[in-house]
């Protein structure tokens, strides 16, 4: 039956496609970005549901709070508000939906053919504290080394970013 | 035992003559070109001589029986283990024969030619291709293998092509010796199919190996050359008559005579030469040469020879009689006379008395040599004389040129058969061969030498009465010593060759055939031939229109015959329109259109592909994207449910 | 109704992947391209997250590469916008349709 | 003697051309190279001879093996056999002939020669590999200065006739590299030609990698119907290249066809021998009837070339011993033959710049020695006894008659026809040319030959009588070879 | 310690670089004029580096790992980025943000080390991103040009998407298996069609980066508007990379699956090979010629990996060294030309050996390497690949890829006619060629040729397996 838990899931799994889909059919650019922020949030509930706090957080904090607001300043800058999206062209539209439809309907079928089946024992609890302990781990699991790829990653996107962005400085 | 030494000189030194002249002569001999080739030949004929005197007289004949030397043979081209062209050098009575007449009648040619291509430009290629021609002759004449023989059958075709267009700025030369050269060549085709019958049956390319082994019935070579058919006709026969086809193309032979009368455009002393008593020969001596396996092995084949040569030799002598051109008339006349030699080794058969048609075939070419070079010689000195070969142009020379006049007239009288001349002797044995054998071909023989004293006489007097000679007068006379002499010569072979023995030197078998002479025989011969020499008197002693109207009340045939029964038409239709329209263009066609076609259409099918293809490149990154997606599904479902 | 479990968000997780991708080849804004392009990141660390969670919860594998990828979705958003921003500049627009020049 | 030495002077030769500085400098030194290379060939052909005397019965002589890649087993695995020596001489004399005919080369020497040198170092390496890898090097190796050679210093349609040379060749070439994949799994990762040629191939997969050696090496040859890039080939082609090309290039093919596709794969040739004997003796009577329609000198000789090389495949069809021997003969003198033959093209074509056959006429006048080597040619061409292409014609005739069934008979037969069709083209372009009246006025002031022409047309006929005249040592050459093929043909 | 840095010495020394180039930046800067020697200097001894200090083992954990393959492949990957820092050297000198550039390709190129060493899913995707979004953000750098910024959108569009559906496709491997580590994955042998789509969804990545078809599609038109650096850095480093550690994942993680993606990379190697053929056959600039030319050079290779042998990895190896000499070279003429004269077409290249003899044989030596015409190395290179892959595939198989060399030979003289054979009244003028380019050009045409002819480099790639 349906118990507090399920309704909850239930209405995130709703907000999360609904604002989804909604996003990719608007023909509002700042409207879109909403129902993506909305979505987003959609997404970073269903991670509480699923008792994975950090993600969440990390989930609003780097999107909600960084990539979205990257995002609408951009449409800010290059966008004048309110104008209506160009729609796509009906053959594209078609195309588009068929390719997708199949790619669903293919993988939601391997999906629910596949049964998962678990051979762990114990449970490792996602903690701040598991994950920073591993996270800096560089001999057991040795995750630091995935997070100095990440920030040469960071850095290179930041010169990057700089030098192209930027431009008007030297070049014009 | 033969002189190797001697016969390989004979055999070399008008090669020599061809190297020296050919490569230095222009720089060095270009006076004494005839000088040094004469002088060569000179002694080779003495030596060719020489060998013939040791071979008859002294050596040959062993126990009666003449027999057949190998003095020197050694390996040139190895084919199998056993097949292999030895180069050899046979010594018997009809190749030392042969080289009598060969080396003679080069040597009369030589000489004669010092006077008539006095001042040529290219005298000294005129001397080397001479020279050449003496060589590929006598080493056709003296092959051991049937393959040398062809080899030197086919260096005596390019001779002849050479010597054809010698006057290589006519084009009717050129086109005469293209066309000799071609038709032979065709010939020789059939020769060279021939020789691998014969050789892979045989294992063996040597001809005396070759004839012990396909003549007897009891060899496992014979048995299986017997049992093996194609087409009903066993593998021998095919052989034969393929072998004899090259030689029915080289002797002119009805149909690949076309070439001969047309190889008259060479020099005069080159036909004389070559067009009419050496190459053409060739035919004849291969024949006589494998005749124990034509014989023995394959009668039909014998037979069929018999016929060729019977039919050639009437058509010949019809077409002879309409020709204006003399060298044509003789042209036809050398082919009549060596349809005769064939027919006569058609009717022979191999030994003893019934080998007469042998005897006489091969005395015939020799008697035939001396007289028709004489007449070709005598004709270009008529030629040198009044600047034409036509008839028309000529007559009443007989006082302008009294030696060319009795010369001429003797050999006329030679080839008529009128007794006692050379032709009366040879001619005798022949239709005596016939009668006994084939009273058809007999009757066409008589037919036949009729006519050929009607045309003989009809050229004679044309050229030497009927009207007085209208030309420019006698500037140079009849020529030097150096034309006169071969012409003395020679009209002293034509008179006396016919009182040799011939019987006595060769023979089918090598033993000696008595000649059988019956002057009951003779009568009708001899009267035929006076009749066609009565007739050509009335019509062209003197210059009357009895030609004309006769010419007329018979047109179609005369004109079929003038047109030497349209012969040349139909090859030059059957080259002209089927092997060029019919076969040469459309295979360009086929090769330009549709083989290169396909070799383009390939690139151009390519290309327009790669151009139909190119809109897939649209430029839209979310295409890309959908190709993308459509690519991993595609690639999923084909591994997940098909694969 | 069922009790909602893997299965289920991995239905919802699959579903906002192939939205995105359709947003993807629909929209012809470059920047709602890019929003399209996270909808998709998110629905892969869902689905992490949801196979960590149910399934492998032994390691925690799943949720490092979550982490991960959004640490590199935001490195990519960023490169992605400054290249928006002067395709911009020099295009006067961000319909992908105007960036076409470079084709066949 | 040290068969490197073969490989080593050609790229030195090449390499000095790179460093000259004027054209001169290049002539000379290409000059010098190639005739060193032709002493070295002729050097050889004694010393084999000498060992052969002295009793050697060794398969390959002066063999070298250098491991080339050990993982792979690739070796550089060298040596002669009578085969490859009379493929060298024929490489090395028409390689000196093409460095004379191309004496007035103006245009980017250095380039040009460098190119043709290049082209004969893959030659000689092609004959003289015994590792299929190896030989597949350097059978590439000289395709592309084809290219270069008919692109640049060509005429007519070059730019079509060298893409299509290129292409059809490598084609041929991409067949053959399929091959000797095949053959490295079947010989047990190991390509070497006298180890594959030692064990047993199964029939079915003979059945499979014949066609494709075959046929690979049949394009380089003109194999019907893989012939048409020789006519547009050797039309565009400079003079030195229409003579590498048919004097060279062909043979590359014949001797593959016959090296690598008969002698590994038996099961494969007989198989496919009948197929062979029909294309090719389509091809000879097809190219003879084709030449016939043919008014441009070049296309002339090409088709000829078709019709001629077909009379070595035919040989090849029949495996027989004579046979093979006569289809290597046939090669060699068709090699010379037609090298000699665009060099004549080529010399008439430099003095009055047309090669339409009815444009010229009496040039005997003017031009007496390269008229005379015309005749010559052609004389060899139609099958001249005394001249190379009688030897070889008869003996491939002789060969093939000792196939005793009406098939291989019939094919005899129509093959042998094409003698006459042969001597009517011949005839009529050699009459054309050389007799009759003197064309075009401006023909009167032509000159003869030149030194180095006449220096290189005589090395050419040198080689074209030594064999028509003396065919014994050739044929003493080719004979052990060919007896070892016909060995494994026949399973002994 | 001293193991764990000798371990990861190609690492952080190409680290070391990126931080010393920044603190330049970021301090007083500097001139081009001698930034650029500096930095040709230190990817120098970065090369020379390369060969010494070889050590195996793992660390990190499973997260790292290196063999002495993989230091080669490593060693390859610099030996090329130092022929690109000295071949554009003419580019390089006029750019603004040199130091940046430089910083972004040798991220790049620390991704593309970090790939070949990862031993995970996770530092795989991380590696990967690392080298492919700075490439993105270079392919920008000609920056008031609006062909750039368009190639450089499409790049990270696609580079995203492409990303987003090798994700999906981990998280569904992770799910099946539970594991993301390499050595454990090679250990489930459990297949699934499940298991067989996240494969195919995860090996659409790979494809997307080595330009397979039909992923490649963005490949033509980055390749064509993105600096000439950027795309040969593109076309010839990030290809190899992806293309060395695409053996490792079938060859070792995926090799339960072998029977699958053996027909998949054979199906694939056929459809790139011909598409790229049919599409380079046509085009008339340069760069794009050259880019669907690597697209069917890339089906070659796919060929060479289908052999799932020891040749297939050694013959993909050596191919791949031979390619970054000749492709590299292509560029590098190319970019020589458009850069002094601004020329890119085909057709302007024509009556290029009369003006410039030296690059247009360096061209035409390229060109017949990555046509695979001896004696250049590129022959040996294809007999190698094709002799690997001919250890399965059928004959009609081969055939027709070796067919389609044919047809690729017939492009690439396109390019050698135009330069040799055609006429032009204005060929392109003389060109001065810079120190360094013609030092790099010599290099490579010294690759191309020497290369091939010693046999034993074949054998040492051999004998690193």
């Amino acid at each position: 039956m349906m118990n507090g838990s399920t309704i909850i899931f239930y209405l995130l799994a709703t907000l999360t496609l609904t604002c989804g889909l909604l996003s990719v059919l608007t023909q509002h650019i700042f409207r879109a970005a909403i129902y993506v922020l909305f979505a987003l949030i959609g997404i970073a509930g269903l991670y509480f549901w699923l008792q994975y706090e950090f993600i969440a957080a990390v989930q609003i904090v780097v999107y909600v709070g960084g990539i979205i607001v990257l995002i609408i300043f951009s449409i800010f800058l290059t966008q004048q508000t309110g104008e209506k999206l160009a729609a796509p062209k009906l053959d594209r539209k078609i195309w588009a939906a068929l390719a997708t439809f199949c790619g669903f309907a293919l993988t939601i079928v391997q999906i629910y053919q596949h049964s998962f089946s678990s051979f762990s024992q114990d449970t490792v609890d996602p903690t701040v504290a598991n994950i920073g302990h591993q996270m800096l781990d560089v001999n057991q699991t040795g995750y630091a080394l995935p997070f100095e790829i990440v920030s040469m990653l960071l850095l290179a996107a930041l010169v990057g970013c700089i030098v192209i962005a930027l431009r008007n400085k030297t070049e014009q | 035992m033969p002189n190797t030494i001697n016969i390989i000189l004979v055999l070399l030194l008008p090669f020599i003559s061809f190297l020296l002249l050919g490569l230095l002569g222009k720089k060095y001999f270009s006076r004494t070109a005839g000088i040094v080739g004469t002088l060569l030949l000179l002694i080779a004929t003495v030596l060719a001589m020489h060998t013939a005197y040791e071979y008859y007289f002294v050596y040959g004949k062993i126990e009666g029986l003449y027999h057949s030397f190998v003095p020197l043979q050694f390996q040139w081209l190895k084919f199998t283990h056993s097949v292999s062209i030895d180069m050899g050098l046979i010594i018997d009575s009809i190749s030392v024969m042969m080289l009598v007449v060969v080396t003679f009648i080069s040597l009369m040619v030589h000489i004669y030619s010092l006077g008539y291509m006095k001042g040529d430009p290219r005298f000294s290629t005129y001397y080397a291709f001479l020279g050449l021609f003496t060589f590929s002759m006598l080493g056709l004449v003296l092959a051991a293998n049937i393959f040398q023989m062809y080899i030197f059958w086919e260096l005596v075709g390019v001779s002849s092509f050479l010597l054809i267009g010698y006057y290589y700025e006519k084009p009717s030369a050129v086109a005469a010796s293209k066309k000799a050269f071609i038709v032979t060549r065709f010939a020789d085709f059939g020769f060279l199919i021939g020789i691998l019958v014969l050789s892979y049956y045989g294992d063996t390319l040597n001809f005396a190996t070759l004839i012990e082994r396909l003549t007897a019935p009891e060899s496992n070579e014979f048995k299986l050359a017997v049992s093996s058919t194609f087409l009903g006709m066993s593998a021998l026969t095919w052989g034969a008559l393929l072998v004899f086809m090259g030689g029915a193309g080289k002797s002119a032979m009805f149909p690949l005579h076309i070439w001969l009368p047309d190889a008259m455009e060479g020099p005069t002393p080159v036909s004389a030469l070559i067009h009419a008593a050496t190459m053409v020969v060739a035919g004849v001596y291969l024949v006589a040469r494998l005749f124990p396996v034509f014989a023995l092995s394959t009668p039909v084949v014998l037979e069929g020879i018999g016929w060729v040569g019977a039919v050639s030799a009437v058509i010949a002598a019809i077409i002879a009689c309409t020709q204006t051109d003399i060298k044509r008339v003789l042209a036809y006349s050398t082919m009549s006379q060596i349809g005769f030699m064939m027919f006569a080794m058609g009717v022979s058969n191999y030994g003893g008395e019934e080998g007469l048609g042998y005897t006489a075939s091969l005395f015939h070419l020799f008697t035939h040599a001396l007289f028709k070079a004489l007449l070709f010689l005598g004709a270009g000195s008529v030629i040198h004389f009044v600047h034409s070969n036509e008839m028309s142009n000529m007559g009443g020379l007989r006082k302008l040129m009294p030696i060319t006049h009795l010369t001429f007239l003797l050999a006329c009288l030679a080839i008529a058969g009128m007794p006692p001349l050379a032709g009366f002797f040879s001619k005798e044995e022949i239709l005596l061969a016939a009668y006994q054998h084939n009273k058809i071909v007999f009757g066409i023989a008589l037919l036949t030498s009729g006519l050929t004293a009607f045309y003989m006489f009809r050229l004679y007097f044309s050229i030497f009465w009927n009207k007085p000679y209208e030309g420019h007068s006698a500037h140079h006379g009849e020529g030097g010593w150096t034309m006169m002499l071969p012409l003395l010569l020679l009209a002293a072979g034509a008179v006396f060759a016919g009182f040799i023995p011939f019987g006595s030197y060769v023979s089918s078998d090598g033993l000696i055939l008595p000649t059988a002479f019956h002057v009951t025989f003779s009568i009708a011969p001899v009267l035929i031939g006076l009749a066609g020499i009565f007739i050509a008197m009335v019509f062209y002693k003197k210059s009357t229109t009895h030609p004309n109207k006769i010419a007329a009340t018979i047109n179609g045939v005369y004109q079929a015959a003038y047109h030497k029964f349209y012969v040349d038409e139909l090859y030059l239709f059957i080259t002209k329109k089927i092997l060029f329209n019919l076969i040469g263009k459309p295979f360009a066609w086929l090769d330009k259109t549709v083989i290169d076609g396909i070799v383009n259409q390939t690139a151009t099918v390519t290309q327009s592909i790669a151009e139909g293809i190119k809109k897939m490149q649209s430029g839209k990154v979310q295409s890309y994207a959908i190709y993308f997606l459509m690519g991993v599904i595609a690639l999923a479902v084909l591994f997940i449910y098909i694969w | 109704m069922m009790e909602p479990g893997l299965y289920h968000i991995l239905f919802i997780s699959t579903a906002l992947f192939f939205i995105g991708m359709y947003g993807f080849f629909t929209r012809r804004n470059l920047i709602t391209m890019l929003m399209s392009i996270e909808l998709i990141l998110n629905s892969v660390n869902l689905n992490f997250i949801a196979f960590n969670k149910y399934v492998w919860a032994g390691k925690m594998d799943g949720l490092f590469f979550t982490l991960f990828i959004i640490a590199i979705a935001a490195a990519e958003a960023a490169v992605g916008i400054a290249i928006i921003i002067n395709l911009y500049r020099s295009h006067q627009s961000i319909d992908v349709a105007s960036a076409e020049e470079l084709k066949y | 003697m040290n068969l490197l030495l073969l490989l080593i002077v050609p790229l030195i030769t090449a390499l000095t051309i790179l460093l000259c500085r004027n054209s001169l400098q290049v002539k000379w030194t290409a000059f010098a190279g190639s005739v060193v290379q032709l002493v070295l060939a002729l050097v050889l052909l004694f010393v084999y001879r000498a060992e052969v005397v002295a009793g050697n019965a060794a398969q390959l002589f002066f063999e070298q093996d250098i491991t080339l890649i050990e993982s792979l087993n690739m070796h550089f695995h060298i040596g002669v056999d009578g085969i490859s020596i009379s493929m060298l001489l024929l490489t090395a004399m028409v390689v000196v002939a093409g460095v004379l005919f191309s004496w007035n080369t103006n245009k980017m020497t250095k380039e040009f020669y460098f190119l043709l040198i290049l082209l004969a170092l893959g030659a000689y390496g092609f004959f003289i590999s015994f590792n299929l890898l190896v030989l597949f090097f350097f059978l590439e190796i000289s395709i592309i200065p084809k290219y270069l050679l008919i692109g640049i210093w060509g005429s007519g349609n070059k730019e079509y006739s060298a893409n299509k040379l290129v292409l059809m060749l490598m084609m041929g070439s991409a067949l053959i590299m399929v091959g000797i994949l095949g053959m490295y799994y079947i010989g047990g990762h190991d390509v070497d030609l006298m180890h594959l040629s030692n064990i047993s191939i199964p029939a079915h997969l003979q059945k499979i990698l014949f066609p494709l050696f075959f046929i690979g090496f049949g394009v380089f040859t003109a194999f019907f119907p893989f012939h048409t890039w020789v006519p547009d080939g050797h039309s565009s082609a400079p003079t030195a290249g229409s003579m590498f090309l048919a004097g060279i290039s062909m043979k590359l093919g014949g001797y593959g066809c016959l090296r690598v596709a008969i002698f590994l794969l038996p099961e494969g040739a007989k198989e496919y021998g009948q197929v062979i004997v029909i294309l090719s003796s389509i091809a000879i009577l097809y190219g003879a009837f084709v030449t016939m329609m043919q008014k441009d000198l070049k296309y002339l000789n090409a088709y000829s070339s078709v019709s001629h090389v077909g009379f070595s495949l035919l040989a090849l069809g029949m495996l027989t011993q004579t046979a093979i021997t006569g289809a290597l003969m046939q090669m060699i003198s068709h090699g010379l033959m037609t090298a000699l033959f665009f060099a004549v093209i080529g010399m008439i074509y430099d003095r009055t710049h047309t090669r339409m056959v009815n444009e010229l006429g009496g040039l005997m006048k003017v031009m007496p020695f390269i008229t005379t080597v015309l005749f010559i040619v052609g004389l060899c061409s139609l099958g001249l006894p005394g001249l190379s292409g009688f030897v070889a014609e008869m003996t491939v005739f002789v060969g093939s008659w000792q196939n005793d069934d009406v098939f291989h008979r019939v094919a005899t037969i129509a093959a042998a026809m094409s003698i006459v069709v042969t001597a009517v083209y011949i005839l009529r372009a050699v009459g054309q040319v050389a007799m009759g009246p003197l064309k075009n006025e401006a023909y009167a002031h032509l000159t003869d030959a030149k030194w180095n022409e006449k220096l290189a047309a005589i090395i050419l006929l040198a080689g074209i009588l030594s064999i028509g005249l003396v065919p014994g040592w050739l044929n003493d050459l080719l004979t052990p070879g060919a007896e070892i093929i016909m060995n494994r043909i026949t399973g002994k | 310690m001293n193991e764990f840095f000798l371990l990861m010495k190609s690492e952080l020394m190409v680290t070391a670089i990126i931080f010393l180039l920044l603190f330049i930046k970021v301090g007083k800067g500097m001139q081009n004029e001698r930034l650029l020697p500096l930095i040709q200097l230190l990817l120098l001894l970065n090369v020379i580096f390369g060969f010494f200090f070889n050590q195996e083992g793992n660390a990190f954990g499973d997260m790292f790992h290196s063999t002495p393959m993989i230091v080669f492949e490593k060693n390859i990957l610099n030996v090329g980025v130092y022929l690109i820092s000295m071949l554009f050297s003419d580019w390089f000198k006029k750019t603004a943000h040199l130091a940046e550039y430089f910083l972004l390709m040798l991220s790049a190129l620390l991704g593309m080390f970090f790939m070949l060493s990862s031993a995970n899913m996770l530092m795989f995707y991380l590696a990967l991103e690392l080298a492919s979004i700075p490439v993105a953000a270079m392919a920008n750098f000609n920056l008031t040009q609006k062909q750039s910024s368009e190639a450089a959108m499409k790049m990270i569009l696609s580079a995203a998407f492409s990303s987003g559906i090798l994700l999906f496709g981990i998280s569904l491997i992770y799910g099946v298996t539970g594991t993301i580590n390499f050595e454990e994955l090679s250990n489930y042998t459990t297949l699934s069609p499940l298991y067989t789509m996240a494969f195919i969804f995860l090996f659409s990545a790979f494809a997307f980066k080595l330009s397979v078809v039909p992923f490649h599609f963005w490949t033509a038109d980055v390749y064509e508007g993105a600096p000439i650096a950027t795309t040969s850095f593109l076309s010839v480093i990030s290809k190899a990379a992806v293309a060395f550690i695409l053996i490792t994942v079938l060859y070792k993680v995926f090799q339960p699956l072998q029977n699958i993606w053996y027909v998949l990379v054979l199906l694939l190697a056929f459809i790139t090979i011909v598409i790229g053929n049919l599409f380079a056959m046509r085009q008339q600039n340069m760069k794009r010629f050259l880019a669907y030319s690597s697209i069917a050079q890339v089906g070659f290779i796919l060929v060479g990996i289908s052999g799932s042998n020891t040749t297939g990895i050694s013959s993909v190896v050596y191919f791949l060294l031979v390619y970054v000499f000749s492709n590299l070279a292509a560029f590098g003429v190319v970019s020589v030309i458009s850069e002094q004269v601004n020329k890119e077409s085909i057709s302007d290249y024509k009556g290029l050996y009369q003006t410039n003899p030296l690059l247009t044989w360096v061209l035409a030596l390229s060109l017949f390497s990555l046509a695979g015409v001896p004696p250049t190395a590129g022959f040996f290179g294809k007999f190698f690949l094709l002799t690997a892959g001919g250890a399965k595939a059928s004959y009609a198989f081969m055939i027709v890829v070796v067919l389609n060399m044919v047809i690729s030979l017939y492009y690439y003289l396109k390019v050698v006619r135009a330069m040799f054979i055609d006429q032009n009244e204005t060929p392109i003028a003389a060109i001065q060629i810079s120190a360094p380019v013609k030092l790099a050009l010599i290099i490579c045409s010294a690759g191309i040729l020497l290369i091939g002819l010693f046999g034993w480099i074949f054998d040492f790639i051999q004998s690193l397996n």
